[in-house]
């Protein structure tokens, strides 16, 4: 019981001593605590789920020793999660226990330190995508997908019906997807991509007046820098559908603007800039045009005055939201990644402007180092696509590429396996020597 | 002390092409079509935005700064260990890793499964929804594929009584159900007869919280069970109040077939001013089929592995959902156990009556279990509340449920000492015997004085582009 | 550069741009910082210390990669420095910036919380000595000792020169003292132990007029516990003699009181509560009687009253500090270990009493338990003295001690050497797990 | 909002005795007259700490709340990531852990000790000492063992100039040295006659800090050099000002003999309101086997060991010093590297005379580096710091050193930007032009206003037992 409170039984965070738990009831004009639950014989339950209770120190050490299970690998890993080094303040500022223990800012006056760090969120994604709205999370990129996708559905001109993303989006995005309109009458269809990138011709061939969203993304799952993004604006635009963009806030800083191209909404993984690797936990980007204010679902933070004129910032426009519109919301989202969208801010405010634009420059750099490496290599061929690539690429090899992940796996790496030849090899987090290290044990691997 | 933006303290563009050197010196690696013209952001150091975001945090009011007894949100202290444990190396790890090299991480989410199956008295669980309102929404689909797979596709309708949480008619909504709104009865509770009225065999299911809003138990739920489930509906367990009743009652026990729970409100993971937060759903054997992939499942012999329920809705998150926030709800478990557990609701019970014996507002409804709703009377509810910010405590949640007038909607939860909810009552008094003046010009010593809500929706301003856009 | 702010070159906490720099120099009438600095031509330094810059995150990454060659052992050591598991609060709440990057409380107005903090540090040594003064920090339990002896100097009543310690004393601690009265006319003398504790009929021939102060510990440095330290405080009464206790806030929970034994002066490591294993880092407590106010090393807090008559707190009775007194001030020490001592406050206060009593009560078990269970081992005996002791206890072993240790290392255990057959063990912040992990390994060893 | 203490929130005894169960069920296992009867303590739960200490830390100014140009302290920003690297399990060891079983420690204590010899050109150094003054002394207590080594041991008088540090007199009279105070010339520098007067056969050492504490760099210092050492006696350096000379110039090369470093003043290492520090002390070589022990070496093989310098004067701490803190260092110096360093001492003398171009008050003694002390001129300099408060900044050290009367003594380190120095002249300028009486009133929006430090001193209440007496 080292370092337990006097509390030997019972929760450890309930404060009450034995002389106030008995005042308490004395006030309350009951003999036992029992005494206030109403809950019939019937259903009552005996308190015995067989969880045992444990010291803060073995509970840290229960967790520590299921951890340590896992094996330790370098993880050449992205698609859509990425380990980029986070810088150490990030931690120690967003741990602030104001920050971390605050509720949803529902009364502004005591909450104008988040209000006004979620307000720099998103005038962050205002600049990175040139839309004029963002709202302040949404949970991770494939809900937010689906949350466009309910969007086109309430904004949609015509009474089409059909969603069209890329045969290469990702499962899980797709899926969320499916999930998101399965409430509405939209059908979500592919349109092929061709050497990595959307495929133009076949996706004008496909659109029509009964389109309501097209969806592509920048970078692709692939790591591919599409370069015709701007006819796939206009093919939207003449078809009176929505444009949605995917990317996220490193792309953004390279990448061309999803504005000029044409792009309604962003989404995408704003986690990218903020989280550590952690198991695909991430941050829903959502930014669209000024037209769809009334539209957008999530939260908006904005800036208003108090009553002494002094500049304040509030949660606004929730009327769009469930607590007050019930089932007219424009979305059933109420807690989001708040503390996340604060650490991406953090993040993206320690690089700066510049040291944003330098690390997606190293992204392009970097994958294309490593491609080109390991293409030297016998057997195996990169980058497949001709094309530009972010931080990922794929590469092709003579032997199945489940073996060789396995083989790289027993030598300490962890890539993709996105073909039956196909693995995919991410930079994004790893280090030099890292990288000089892969290679080594994958030129041992395809010998 | 009013603390600048960052965009007021430094804004530095920064020019992108193939021959603008970088701050690195290096011209753009992609051709300028690809790429953008230029980024404009703030560029401060570190120790400019240290006090920056200390400063932002001075400015808000947590957990740690005092009781925030916010009625159906359960506010709790959330024990600092748990971060240490979501911190550790070892779980940083890629959703994308094979099964073999994760084993650790899959084992925890297993035993995490089982904790919530046993907690919630129910047979299988799934960890992805990444909040509560997430997890309601999982609830509607299965409950949609479930009827579907039956061939009774047909049901529309979700039954959801008047005094519920917003997310359980939106989630419904989002399902692409009708919503029937159900009255409540004359104490408080569930109306039979409505329920009686309002079920079908358009009924696919009934979302009910129990205790309910104003903290009562729905008696007769086995009853209400027995009708929905008469007209083939499913019962939904919303678990926003799970809290009252941990290690007294099951919602597996009472009837329900599927239940989210609120991480954050039941096991006291950070609520982070607004998520992450993580929203697992719990089902009984005949529903299990159809949750969210992939799920965990161990062969017995210390081996994990992820697999696809044979009905799957599919996924509902982009990978595993929040992960960090799963680590942090298996350790605040792992911590308390049977006895913790069931001692929390005890206390919070416990609390939430001796709050109310102790404060001059009238409390309407009881027997309440962990919140209560007191009315205002004749003050206005949100006046009150702000007042309240001067005494330097949170308020309670106001005007809701609209059941009660003028509702102060308070639950103290567990985590309050008797000295604590003695200084939260003499705050609540205090206000009660002040007049409408004082109110309406309330708060006063607060970092920021009333906001104008009007103006800031008339003329939304999101972003500092627009704000230097009008002083323009 | 990942993660880097912009600055390429120079100091990353210096947040001048270019801009700034240039303007502040027009304003300070310089072209260039350089003209700014008067240095002799003679004494110039080329700015080549030959020390390679590092990102945030390759530095570290080299100090994990220097600390990984540490071994992993499971530490059964203690001997004045012991790893008691410290709740995971204490390091939340101490790290909070304001307490980790303020100053010495100067300007108390701006203070009040760390002022308040060390008050109540202070106010729990008086509790567990039963003296009347602490101080809010000293260095460590050595340098406390050494600053026990200046005090007897300056308050010594008669002419003697002889500071009495134990012959068992550490000898960090000796020597440290050693450093302390080498300024005066102090010296330092050995009075026999035995069987671990003092030898109360030699030290009572050795002392005379001329001793200035008695030096006893309890628990001693071999875990014993002291049965006569009453008698100790007599003969230092009736010498005319301090009485100087060593001792620390756990043992202070369960022992004698150091007022009810005659102590005048109780010094020893605090740091037992709040810090985990350190390599020797401390606190040094120090207490003693109000007879001493005036003559008190380190900085003392006091409550006094603010303009409006609210209760405030601020350092006092400065005069007797070098920063005022200078040369005659009662100590050389300015900076000391004030964030250390809100640690041990902290987990003290997490503990409460019942925990504290609880935690010694257990380090007199578990040792009792542990030399039992050792002894029962073919070629150990355990413990050595005949003494209660509290969380360690001597060993002897049939073959040499070294050995033992050596092949106990082998197998993930440290325990001390202190003599050819002697090894000292201590349960402090060991598991049962380890306990008897170590039992396993000890009984292959002496096998 | 007063915060109560501990011990007002609670008080608990608890009875200890053969036959008093304790709190564990279970009696004591000593025979009463070994152990104490009961102790009395705060018996509190978790979340109430948790918000006493958080409320305790919201009324304190930190460098992380802004400007605190606190001159001779260097109150620089402390790099966050400095705090990860000293929390690594892996360097939480035991000292008395085996040589061959802690490999990395010694590494870096190693590496750390080549890294301060080259900064200060010097050729040895020892970690033991655990603050700027403890290293003070070992410097003394090392000249001492020198002079006495070589039969020198007559020499009983240190030398300090009359604006040292408070410090530098104490710390060679603890070591048992008649103190020798020294005037400054007009100039506000070492007066070379006056030296030369002072020194004699039996100096043992003169200390000086440079710059000085005026901020002036001891022009001089070749020749005083010279004459410490044409006596026979050591030239110590007081380290504290070294921030200002990182990469400019090394003590060593000076001619300093002997000097301590300060690792908070000088490589950012968190001052923690009062502690814990470090006092590395740097020798030439000479001096090198008089060091304290244990040092560590390595025999050039990546593998190392502690051992005892052959004259040494034995420890000054218990083990090694404080270890948190030299990690923290080491994290520190290789983080900047040459470029880093060097650029510190740049940006915080360019900030220094920004500052004092900026203020109205008079700077009397120039050219000074990364410091200046101004001069308060009519108005108290005490009353001028505490009224600075209410501009929201931290104001500088005052009323010393006393040869500039009034004196504001100002080091902005280089870590504040322009905008924040512009923000802290402007704080002075204020209080500039206000009247005494306002200055006499100040502070008046701080947590606590001006404080009675005479009644403090007058009846000392020290402990919480000692108010509460009071009360009864």
């Amino acid at each position: 019981m080292t370092g337990s409170h006097s509390h030997a039984t019972g929760s450890p965070y309930a404060p009450h001593t034995e002389e106030e738990r008995a005042a308490m009831l004395e006030a309350v004009g009951a003999e036992a605590v029992e005494e206030l639950f109403d809950i019939p014989e019937a259903v009552e339950f005996d308190g015995e789920f067989g969880i045992d209770a444990r010291t803060e120190r073995e509970t840290r050490e229960l967790v520590r020793s299921l951890l340590e299970r896992n094996d330790d690998l370098t993880e050449l890993l992205g698609r859509g999660h990425y380990g980029y080094y986070v810088p150490s303040l990030v931690d120690h500022l967003a741990d602030r226990s104001e920050f971390l223990t605050s509720y949803t800012q529902y009364q502004p006056e005591v909450s104008q330190g988040f209000l006004q760090a979620l307000f720099e969120y998103q005038s962050l994604l205002v600049e990175l995508t040139g839309l004029e709205i963002a709202n302040c999370s949404m949970y991770d990129a494939a809900t937010a997908l689906g949350e466009a996708a309910t969007l086109a559905d309430r904004v949609r001109s015509t009474s089409g019906t059909r969603v069209l993303v890329p045969d290469l989006l990702r499962e899980g995005r797709r899926s969320t997807l499916e999930n998101y309109v399965a409430g509405t009458d939209l059908v979500v269809e592919e349109y092929p991509t061709e050497d990595g990138g959307v495929d133009l011709a076949a996706l004008e061939d496909g659109v029509d007046d009964e389109v309501v969203m097209i969806y592509a993304e920048n970078p692709t799952i692939r790591g591919t820098i599409e370069e015709r993004l701007d006819e796939i604006g206009d093919l939207a635009d003449d078809a009176g559908a929505l444009f949605a963009l995917g990317s996220d806030p490193i792309a953004l800083s390279l990448l061309e603007r999803p504005v000029d191209v044409g792009a309604d909404v962003v989404v995408g993984d704003a986690s990218v800039l903020g989280l550590p690797t952690s198991y695909g936990m991430g941050l829903g980007l959502f930014a669209c045009r000024e037209d769809y204010l009334r539209q957008v679902p999530g939260r908006l933070v904005g800036a208003s005055e108090d009553a002494t004129d002094r500049r304040a910032y509030t949660l606004t426009l929730q009327t769009r939201e469930q607590h007050i519109r019930r089932e007219r919301a424009t979305s059933n989202i109420c807690t989001n990644q708040a503390w996340v969208a604060l650490r991406t801010a953090m993040h993206a405010a320690t690089l700066g402007p510049s040291g944003m634009v330098d690390l997606a420059k190293r992204g392009v750099r970097r994958a294309e180092d490593l491609a080109e490496r390991v293409d030297d290599l016998v057997g195996v061929e990169a980058p497949v696509h001709d094309r530009h690539h972010l931080r990922e690429f794929v590469a092709r090899v003579d032997q199945p590429a489940r073996a060789i992940a396995a083989d790289l796996e027993d030598r300490g790496y962890a890539v993709h396996v996105v073909g039956d030849h196909e693995l995919q090899i991410c930079v994004a987090g790893a280090t030099d020597e890292q990288i000089d290290g892969f290679v080594e044990a994958l030129s041992e691997v395809v010998r | 002390q009013y603390e600048p933006l960052l965009s007021e303290k430094d804004l530095t563009r920064v020019e992108i092409g193939e021959e603008n050197g970088g701050d690195d010196g290096d011209d753009s690696p992609l051709p300028d079509d690809l790429t953008r013209d230029s980024l404009e952001l703030p560029e401060l150091s570190e120790p400019e935005l240290v006090r920056h975001y200390t400063r932002l945090s001075q400015m808000i009011y947590g957990i740690d700064s005092g009781p925030y007894p916010l009625g159906s949100c359960t506010m709790k202290y959330n024990p600092k260990f748990t971060e240490d444990v979501a911190a550790l190396p070892d779980g940083a790890v890629h959703p994308d890793r094979s099964e073999e090299s994760v084993q650790g991480t899959l084992e925890l989410l297993y035993r995490l499964q089982d904790y919530l199956g046993r907690i919630g008295g129910m047979d299988a669980v799934t960890l992805q929804p990444p909040a509560g309102a997430a997890g309601e929404f999982v609830g509607i689909r299965v409950a949609a594929a479930y009827h579907e797979h039956n061939g009774e596709g047909h049901r529309d309708e979700v039954i959801v009584p008047e005094s519920a949480h917003g997310t359980n008619f939106a989630s419904a909504a989002l399902g692409g159900y009708e919503v029937v709104s159900l009255p409540s009865d004359d104490e408080g509770r569930v109306d039979l007869e409505a329920l009686e009225a309002a079920l079908s065999e358009n009924t696919a299911a009934l979302m009910l919280t129990n205790p309910n809003t104003l903290g009562l138990f729905e008696r007769d739920i086995e009853e209400i069970a027995e009708m929905v489930h008469d007209v083939g509906g499913l019962l939904y367990y919303d678990g926003a109040n799970l809290n009252a009743l941990l290690g007294r009652a099951r919602p597996g026990d009472m009837g329900f077939d599927v239940m989210h729970y609120n991480v954050h409100k039941t096991f006291a993971t950070p609520h982070g001013g607004g998520g992450p937060g993580a929203g697992p759903v719990g089902v009984v054997d005949e529903l299990a089929p159809f949750l969210p992939s992939p799920r965990v499942r161990t062969d017995g012999d210390a081996s994990y592995e992820l697999f696809e329920p044979e009905h799957t809705i599919g996924k509902v998150h982009g990978f595993h959902g929040n992960w960090l926030v799963l680590v942090k709800t298996f350790a605040y478990i792992a911590r308390l156990g049977d006895e913790g557990l069931t001692d929390a609701s005890a206390k919070a019970v416990l609390n939430a009556n001796y709050l109310a014996s102790r404060i001059e507002y009238d409390v309407p409804y009881e027997p309440f279990h962990h919140e209560f709703v007191a009315s205002a009377g004749d003050q206005d509810a949100a006046d009150v509340a702000k007042r309240m910010l001067d005494y330097g405590v949170h308020p309670p949640t106001t005007k809701w449920p609209e059941i009660v007038p003028e509702a102060l909607m308070t639950e103290p939860t567990e985590v309050e000492s008797k000295d604590t909810l003695d200084r939260l009552a003499a705050a609540f008094n205090a206000v009660a015997g002040e007049d409408d003046a004082t109110l309406e010009d309330a708060p006063e010593r607060t970092t920021a004085r009333r906001i104008d809500q009007t103006s800031a929706a008339r003329s939304p301003r999101l972003s500092w582009q627009t704000l230097s856009e009008e002083e323009e």
